[in-house]
């Protein structure tokens, strides 16, 4: 099978092992969990093939598959993977199925959850590889349905509003995408992302743009950063996020705050970048201050929040901005610091990718201090966890330290190299986002000393059960990476080098 | 030749057009049998003989039964429930019958009609070959449709058992 | 002779043990302790083969750099360095830990989490030994961080404290935010000469080449680069040594267990600050030239550090509690450290850092061999008369408070605070740092005999004191090995022998004549005289008999005893500003989301039932109505074509015949014309 | 009046003849006759062709012979409905089956 | 008579080429435009004449042959032998009266009888009786001769309908019932020959069955493997579709009086048998030409003896074994009828249409495998044959007599 068809075969899996829950009535609940489980374990796997593939000396797409599709709208099937989509469809390949293991452990209806779930995944896949507006906006918008139903269903109290306002929000922000896109296609005729990126390197797509009319290129524009924005939550889009993530199940938040907000960051690289580079630089101001106020703002209103599930939510917005700090310092970067450039995109990257691993841990943590107390995770109801559960308290222990970004774990790596770019760049700005690194260490230790540390009280006192194999395995698989990572962060970075050198050198995607 | 044609052309016409007036239901029957007769021998007339002989053992042997046959098992019950058939539906058809005449007709006389080529024969070996040869898949087809018009019309006529299905 | 490329062992030994340890499973108690203890051993042995090494070329800096991984086109470098500076703290550092380690078997033996403790206290030093032979200042921070993390551990050991764990926090956030400061300083140098490496064959940092370009580069507001990220990376120091503002979570880490204070919070950590200051000397001196600077870097320095030594020692005169005395007490120590390094004599800074931690780490075990005894009392008030009790933890803690008074002559402590004053003595700038140094030693001096009178004269004032005995041999055979380097310590590097500072500058430097120290040396002997004569004056002539007396220093001056045991209120102060800021600022992010967003949200809502409201009733009168009249116009009209399907088949079959033959006819006459 | 004439004016009167019988008679038996007898009418033509038309009609005539069976398909199938119909509505009346009606 | 050398070959034979002299020498004196029409007309008289005269004496022969196989002498009274009979029934069937029932539908009753001999006899145009003694040359002649004998049935049910009566019809139904069970066997066992001869004309047939194998044995169809099956098939449906014995049922007199007959009298009765008669002969006729080698002589050497007689003598022979069947074989009823056709005759009928085919594919083989050939084609006959036997006869079995107790 050749290179693209594993493409193809990355997407199909998990949506046909959707499918074969779906339908499979009368599979008993073990048999359904394993099919799920292993159908979201493809990914990982047509991951590592893919990897097996990868060029580092090629900055571009390694592998592409380009098929006709739609002739008369001149629309084609056109999936391609560079080092950054890779890297993506990697940090899924590890979430997807330990998200999945979290949901099914304590889901009722094993087969519908498993079903919603790969189509989940199989759908956020697709962002990842989708090179061409049409497949990418299906698989994009069909994220939403899937999430909403797991949401709905499998939620906490009133997870009914919290999923409801998730999708309205995010489908009026990619009404401006599909806006700003319908714009593009009218004015150019090609939806393809690498061909109008192509165009724009010629500087004819401003032309064909303004051919439209004055406005069109700033509409289009900003269709496009208010549908990613809403997605990866950038600062003012941002209002959804707390409740979706605090209502939704564990394993689901896991892979929404680990996958589903980087769709939203990869958005931002694979669109809003290449295409509209002038306009990214003219409102890089703006924007930057933007993403400052998500990083200072997500710290603040972690450290006001009382829930864990809150708290993590505003950490990952904190977290994800710091992501977009970086592109945003870059779109306003000169041609002479190229080496901070590299660093910040990097960095950047990086980030997306550790940041998907603590946030998961934590919110596995979440979900564990959940279910052993049958409530919400309020730090008021725990005390003295350590005591208790030390093995949970020594995961959780790392992966909080990786979350605050201690050196020597991973979460560091990526926060280092967006400073050491970003400083470069504005230092003004990094200033200021360091407070937010204090103001994360701050609430996250908060809540270790309230929640762990301490004589045994609230849910704890009774009996509080230690990690158990399945859980020891999800947590410790990622802590293991955290560390892995933290160590030789080089595995990653050797994905991401040849993209960042190439960007900083032409400022565009190849 | 022309004379022999226009004879043979009444003896087919004239028992179609007896066939479609006369009101017993077996006479008009028969009269269509005698009409095919005669096209059979205006097919060998015009030299087509295989297509007569086929023609003939076709309708005269086949389909005349069939119609027989119908004929007799949908004898009318006792009592005919609705009134006779309304002369205005006959004139309305007649009318319409009269405009594609009209159409047909004119449309023959006026196109001029290509000159009369040499008698062109067709040995039946060379049918048979254009039958086995590009149109073997077309023989197979009216093969298989023949087969289901059987199967099909028997489940259709044949009297359901009580049990099966019961019918007003 | 340790080569460069193997220095990274000497850290990397406890780390395996602290490895190991943590992965033992909980019940396994003997095998962390055991790994520590082999691990710390070994690393000492390894260093002192360093030190030898590095003293044999002292000039000459050694390193061995490595990539660490590759971010877009430039790669990320460490490396080790082997130069006698790092070489001679290292074998410090060991020794240290090797003693409060032997100690710690002994003080823990009861606790059950005592392999915990071993792995985090492995995990701290071998963090800390990475820290002195980095060669990057990136690594060191990596180490820095790790330091922090292992002291949050440790003051957070009995978590189930609430107060330990909030000490634990305190201290990791605050020595955070000096990080901050660190963080920057590191990324600046970093974007100002693309690399972190200290020494990097010519192109490192602190090589002539990057200091010219940092000095030169001059930022508007004439500071220059060097200045900039020198005071930055002094901030880092100021967190982690707790100096002037940042102190305030070094007496809260008393919290934890007595040989983490004895090796964290009075030799090594604490210590760690003044190091970075060291290895940085060159860059915080590049600046030193240029007239045009506001603000030395150094000058800073000493100034903060004379500060923070003033305002340790006064503070120290007014606790109760022990290790809270000594712990005021490492602070100013450590002021004069960086008040030596401010002035210019970080040889001197070093030694004194040397010297302090031997004595220091004595008082603390002392004092930890004191609390073990009276049954963890730690509070002075209840203790007393414990001399005829514990003779030999007495002798050795008078042993250790000489040095840290700085008896003249005989102890270490002397020499290496001479050193510093005479450094400051000299200072061109100001006097303030000399005449800190001077009052610092009298008060010193005072605090010290007041801790002694009220612990170990007089009569015990709490039942903990009453049955306190000696400690066992495990507790008490450190304790003299350390009296004994506290007094050995200060030869290394007297003026007439003046070994340690040829050693460390590498340059051969003169024996000093008896003449010049000689005044300075009987001044400071004297203010020492004065300070024990009115400790004793003060307490030892009538010790106190009821625990719950006052203080006679109290009695005398009640206010500014009242302001000094409450720490001069910076708890207070800090948890105002900062602590408030922080907490407006949240309080305002939470009403920014309730009212901003929540607002925006709402009025999005408002006007969306407005609009609906308005829609509604257009819709209702205007359109529906309208709108019933035509869909019934429709079903009349539609009946009319019903009607037309009869259900009589022929009727339709005549139709299609019609209208078949009329479009034949019209395509006929259409064609034929 | 070429032959051709004649063959083409008895196919247009025995067309005309069917499509009476299919319109005028009440008698679902009758009607397909009716159609039968325009299918031959068809036949003719092609006949016609082939022997009097421009050169090339052999395939008229093997098409002759399929619209023959399918004819005879037919007239079977339809008169099993006929049969089928009047055991339902006891007449075979084209009129009486109106059912399907607005 | 002059009879000549030994001609050259048997074609050129004088008595071989006495009819078409015969022909030339009446029509010889007419313009050539008339010419084709006399000689049309002279052949229409001699095969009414011939097959005319055949009918009297098969009547005669066959109430003979009955007779004396039940014992007993046969019409003897008039002429010698009872040489006379067909005459005197002749005379008494146009002196009867004709009654014709007055519900009858009289135009049909009056047709139904016409139309069935007319159909009878317009078959026997295209059997080539001799040489070149064939009345019409066509390609298809094979089909001519089914699609007129197609149209019998048809004439059966005017004269059911006709007569008002419902014994006559539900006789007439069951006739027609039986004569198309059997039509479908009767043209799938002529396809096969069609295949081996490759031609639809009965000349090029019985051509195709010229020549010896080895001067014995004959290559007439019937004496192959396959050609027998067909042969047996094609005798058991002309039996069938003439009403002769066994499948007489349509007049058995027993049960339904004359069947579709019961209404006719007098001369039209007659014209009924003469029709019946004339269908057996036309069948057997088209059994030789087809089966029997036509016109071909049994043996090389009895080349001399002219074609016609050839064809003459074996189509005696069958009528002879119709006339002994009827003697025979119990008659059948009509579902034992039915199914013998649909589940026996057709089936077998369509093997050997492939055993044909194969036949015809290795036309080529010679010697040895001409003897492999031959075996496969036996194969290809007798298997299928015990294996739709054991299954027609699976429910009964084996017949048992009660005899009367004593």
């Amino acid at each position: 099978m050749n290179a693209s068809m594993l493409l193809t075969g990355l997407v199909a899996v998990p949506w046909l092992g959707a499918l074969l829950l779906g339908i499979g009535g009368s599979l008993p609940a073990r048999a359904a969990r394993a099919l799920a489980v292993l159908a979201s374990a493809s990914t990982l796997v047509f991951g590592v093939l893919l990897l097996a593939r990868f060029d580092p000396a090629l900055p571009g797409l390694f592998v592409e598959q380009r098929v006709p599709w739609i002739r008369s709208l001149g629309i084609d099937y056109h999936l391609g993977l560079d080092g950054m989509g890779l890297l993506f469809v990697l940090l899924t390949g590890v979430l997807g199925p330990l998200a999945l293991v979290t949901t099914l452990r304590r889901a009722t209806r094993v087969r519908a959850a498993g079903a919603w779930f790969l189509l989940l995944q199989g759908s956020a896949l697709g962002v990842f590889v989708a090179l061409d507006f049409f497949p990418w906006f299906i698989c994009w918008e069909l994220s939403l349905v899937p999430a909403f139903f797991l949401i709905r269903g499998w939620g906490g109290a009133n997870a009914g509003a919290a999923s409801y306002r998730f999708v309205v929000f995010t489908l009026a922000g990619s009404a401006g995408l599909l806006l700003a896109f319908a714009a593009l296609y009218a004015a150019t005729g090609t939806m393809n992302f690498t061909d109008l990126a192509r165009l724009r390197a010629a500087g004819e797509l401003a032309g064909h743009l303004g051919a439209l009319g004055a406005w069109a290129t700033a509409l289009a524009f900003l269709g496009v950063l208010v549908g990613l924005g809403v997605k990866a939550p950038l600062f003012p889009f941002h209002s959804w996020m707390p409740a979706t993530y605090a209502e939704a199940p564990a394993g689901v938040s896991m892979f929404l705050t680990g996958v589903m907000s980087k769709m939203g960051v990869y958005g931002f690289f694979r669109l809003l970048w290449p295409i509209f580079p002038e306009e990214l630089r003219a409102h890089a101001g703006p924007l930057l201050v933007m993403a400052l106020g998500g990083v200072v703002f997500g710290a603040l209103a972690a450290l006001r929040s009382g829930n864990l599930r809150h708290m993590l939510a505003y950490s990952s917005l904190n977290h994800v901005s710091y992501c977009l700090l970086a592109l945003f310092a870059v779109a306003g970067a000169g041609p002479a610091d190229g080496v901070a450039v590299e660093a910040a995109l990097a960095g950047a990257l990086l980030q997306a990718f550790n940041h998907g691993l603590s946030a998961a841990a934590l919110f596995f943590v979440a979900g564990i201090l959940e279910q052993r107390s049958g409530g919400n995770s309020d730090f008021a109801r725990f005390g003295g966890v350590r005591n208790a559960a030390p093995r949970f308290a020594l995961l959780a222990g790392v992966a909080l330290f990786s979350s605050l970004g201690l050196p020597g774990l991973n979460g560091f790596v990526g926060e280092f190299l967006i400073f050491r770019g970003v400083f470069a760049l504005q230092p003004v700005v990094a200033a200021v986002a360091t407070v937010a690194l204090l103001v994360t260490a701050i609430f996250l230790l908060s809540f270790w000393q309230r929640v762990f540390h301490g004589p045994r009280a609230g849910a704890v006192a009774g009996e509080f059960a230690d990690l158990d194999a399945a859980e020891w395995r999800v947590l410790g698989s990622l802590v293991f990476l955290m560390i892995l990572l933290g160590v030789a962060p080089q595995l990653l970075a050797g994905l991401i080098n040849p993209l960042a050198t190439s960007w900083a050198a032409s400022l565009t995607l190849p | 030749m022309t004379l022999l044609l226009a004879v043979l052309a009444l003896v087919c016409l004239v028992p179609a057009v007896a066939a479609v007036l006369v009101r017993n239901l077996i006479h008009s029957a028969l009269l269509f049998v005698l009409a095919w007769l005669g096209l059979a021998v205006f097919y060998l007339a015009v030299g087509a003989e295989f297509i007569a002989f086929a023609h003939a053992l076709v309708y005269v042997g086949g389909v005349s039964m069939v119609v027989l046959f119908a004929v007799l098992l949908t004898r009318p019950g006792r009592v005919d429930p609705l009134p006779p058939p309304s002369t205005q539906r006959a004139i309305g058809g007649v009318a319409a019958v009269a405009l594609v005449a009209s159409m047909l007709g004119s449309s023959i006389f006026w196109t001029r009609l290509p000159s009369m080529e040499p008698i062109p024969m067709v040995s039946l070996r060379r049918l048979g070959e254009l039958l086995a040869g590009p149109y073997l898949v077309a023989l197979l087809l009216v093969g298989l449709i023949l087969t289901v018009a059987l199967i099909g019309g028997l489940l259709l006529a044949a009297p359901r058992r009580p049990s099966e299905g019961g019918d007003a | 002779m340790l080569p460069a490329s193997q220095l990274w062992l000497i850290p990397a030994l406890p780390l395996v043990a602290a490895a190991i340890g943590a992965a033992a499973p909980r019940t396994a108690r003997r095998l962390p302790v055991f790994l520590a203890l082999a691990a710390i051993t070994g690393s000492l042995l390894l260093s002192v083969v360093a030190l030898v090494g590095a003293l044999a070329a002292p000039a000459a800096k050694l390193t061995a750099n490595f990539t660490w991984f590759v971010a877009g086109s430039t790669a990320v470098r460490l490396g080790w360095l082997l130069d006698p500076l790092g070489a001679l703290m290292s074998v410090m550092v060991c020794a240290v830990s090797v003693l409060v380690f032997i100690f710690s078997i002994a003080y823990l033996r009861a606790d059950p989490r005592l392999g915990r403790f071993f792995t985090c206290l492995s995990l701290f030093v071998a963090a800390m030994l990475g820290l002195l032979v980095a060669n990057s200042l990136l690594l060191l921070l990596l180490c820095w961080e790790l330091v922090g993390l292992a002291s949050y551990l440790l003051i957070g050991f009995w978590f189930d404290r609430p107060s330990a764990a909030a000490a634990a926090k305190k201290a990791f956030v605050i020595t955070r935010l000096g990080d901050l400061g660190f963080l920057l300083g590191l990324l600046w140098l970093f974007q100002a000469t693309g690399s972190s490496l200290f020494y990097d064959g010519g192109a490192g940092v602190l090589e002539a080449g990057a200091l010219e370009r940092l000095a030169a580069t001059v930022l508007p507001g004439g500071w220059t680069a060097a200045t900039g990220i020198g005071l930055l990376l002094f901030a880092g120091a100021v967190g982690k040594s707790g100096q002037f503002p940042l102190h305030v979570w070094l007496p809260d880490a008393m919290e934890g267990p007595t040989p983490v204070s004895a090796l964290i919070h009075a030799a090594t950590m604490v210590a760690a600050g003044v190091f970075l200051v060291a290895r940085v000397f060159p860059l915080m001196a590049a600046d030193q030239g240029l007239a045009a600077v506001p603000v030395h870097a150094l000058t800073a320095v000493a100034v903060v550090g004379s500060i923070t030594a003033l305002l340790g020692a006064v503070l120290a005169v007014a606790q109760t509690d022990m290790k809270r005395v000594l712990a005021y007490s490492t602070v100013s120590q450590l002021g004069y450290m960086m008040l030596a390094v401010g002035v210019g004599a970080w040889v001197a800074a070093v030694f004194h850092l040397i010297t302090h931690a031997c004595f220091k780490a004595l008082l603390f075990l002392g004092s930890g061999s004191v609390i073990h005894a009276a049954h963890h009392e730690q509070d002075s008030r209840r203790l007393g008369g414990l001399a005829g009790r514990m003779r030999f933890t007495y002798v050795t803690f008078l042993l250790g408070t000489g040095a840290l008074v700085g008896l003249p002559l005989v102890f270490s402590g002397f020499w290496s605070k001479e050193a510093i004053l005479h450094a400051a003595e000299l200072w061109p700038v100001s006097h303030l740092p000399f005449v800190a140094g001077l009052t610092g030693v009298v008060l010193t001096a005072f605090y010290m005999t007041r801790l002694v009178c009220e612990t170990f004269l007089g009569r015990p004032r709490g039942e903990g004191a009453e049955h306190a005995h000696e400690s066992p041999r495990v507790m008490t055979l450190p304790l003299a090995v350390l009296a004994v380097a506290s007094v050995a310590a200060g030869w290394i590097g007297t003026p007439a022998w003046p070994w340690l500072q040829s050693r460390l500058t590498g340059a051969p430097v003169a024996a000093q004549a008896w003449s010049d120290g000689l005044g300075l040396m009987l001044f400071s002997t004297v203010l020492v005289g004065v300070g024990i004569a009115a400790g004793w004056w003060m307490y030892g002539r009538r010790p106190r008999v009821d625990a719950r007396a006052l203080d006679p220093l109290a009695q005398r001056w009640p206010r500014v005893f009242a302001a000094l045991a409450a720490r001069l209120w910076f708890d207070e102060l800090y948890a105002a500003t900062l602590g408030r800021l922080l907490r407006g600022a949240a309080a305002l992010a939470a009403w920014l989301e309730r009212w901003v967003w929540g607002g925006v949200v709402g009025l999005t809502g408002r006007v969306a039932e407005t609009t609906g409201e308005v829609n509604r009733a257009i819709d209702e009168d205007g359109l529906n109505t309208g709108f019933d009249r035509a869909s019934d116009g429709l079903r009349r009209t539609a009946q009319q074509y019903s009607r037309a399907q009869t259900g009589d088949v022929q009727g339709y079959l005549r139709a299609v015949v019609v209208g078949l033959a009329v479009l034949a006819l019209l395509l006929i006459w259409g064609g034929v014309r | 009046m070429s032959p051709l004439h004649v063959c083409l004016a008895l196919s247009a009167a025995l067309f005309c003849t069917g499509l009476v019988a299919v319109l005028v008679r009440g008698n679902a038996i009758l009607v397909l006759l009716g159609v039968e007898l325009m299918l031959n009418a068809a036949n003719l033509n092609f006949i016609a062709f082939w022997r009097f038309g421009p050169g090339g009609g052999e395939v008229g005539l093997v098409f002759v012979l399929f619209s023959i069976a399918v004819a005879a398909a037919e007239a079977a199938v339809g008169m099993a409905l006929v049969i089928a119909v009047h055991r339902h509505l006891r007449t075979i009346r084209v009129a009486a089956a109106n059912r399907l009606k607005g | 008579m002059i009879l000549a050398a030994a001609p050259a070959s048997p074609a050129d034979a004088w008595l071989e080429r006495a009819p078409v002299l015969l022909r030339d020498a009446l029509t010889g004196w007419l313009p050539d435009a008339l010419r084709p029409w006399v000689a049309a007309l002279l052949s229409i008289a001699t095969i009414l004449g011939v097959f005319g005269l055949l009918f009297a004496y098969m009547t005669l022969a066959e109430r003979k042959i009955l007779g004396r196989i039940q014992n007993r002498p046969g019409p003897n009274r008039t002429g010698p032998f009872g040489l006379l009979q067909p005459f005197a029934d002749a005379i008494k069937a146009l002196t009867k009266e004709d009654i014709v029932p007055r519900a009858a539908d009289q135009v049909l009753h009056f047709l139904a009888p016409v139309v069935l001999v007319a159909l009878s006899l317009i078959g026997l145009a295209v059997i080539p009786f001799g040489r070149n003694l064939v009345a019409v040359e066509m390609e298809a002649s094979v089909l001519y001769f089914f699609a007129a004998g197609a149209a019998t049935e048809l004439a059966i049910f005017m004269a059911g309908w006709a007569s008002r009566n419902k014994y006559s019809l539900l006789a007439a139904m069951r006739a027609l019932a039986q004569l198309i069970s059997y039509e479908v066997p009767l043209l799938l066992s002529v396809v096969p020959v069609i295949v081996v001869a490759g031609s639809l004309s009965t000349t090029d047939i019985v051509a195709a069955q010229g020549g010896w194998a080895a001067g014995l044995w004959p290559h007439w169809h019937a004496l192959t493997p396959w050609g027998f099956s067909a042969f047996a098939v094609f005798m058991v449906a002309a039996l069938a579709e003439s009403n002769r014995s066994p499948f007489d049922l349509p007049e058995a007199e027993s049960e339904l009086i004359a069947g579709h007959l019961t209404e006719y009298s007098g001369f039209k009765y007659a014209l009924f048998f003469m029709a019946e008669y004339l269908g057996m002969a036309a069948l057997s006729a088209m059994a030789v030409t087809l089966f029997l080698g036509g016109w071909q002589a049994p043996l090389a050497v009895l080349e001399f003896i002219p074609s016609y007689a050839w064809f003459g003598v074996k189509l005696l022979l069958l009528l002879l074994g119709f006339i002994w069947i009827r003697a025979t074989f119990p008659r059948l009823r009509i579902d034992q009828l039915t199914r013998l056709s649909w589940k026996f005759l057709v089936p077998l009928a369509l093997v050997n249409l492939i055993n044909g085919g194969v036949w015809a594919a290795t036309a080529d083989w010679t010697g040895a495998a001409a003897v492999v050939r031959w075996f496969i084609s036996a194969l290809g006959v007798v298997v299928p044959f015990i294996f739709l036997a054991r299954s027609l006869s699976a429910g009964y079995g084996p017949r048992t007599y009660r005899y009367a107790s004593p």
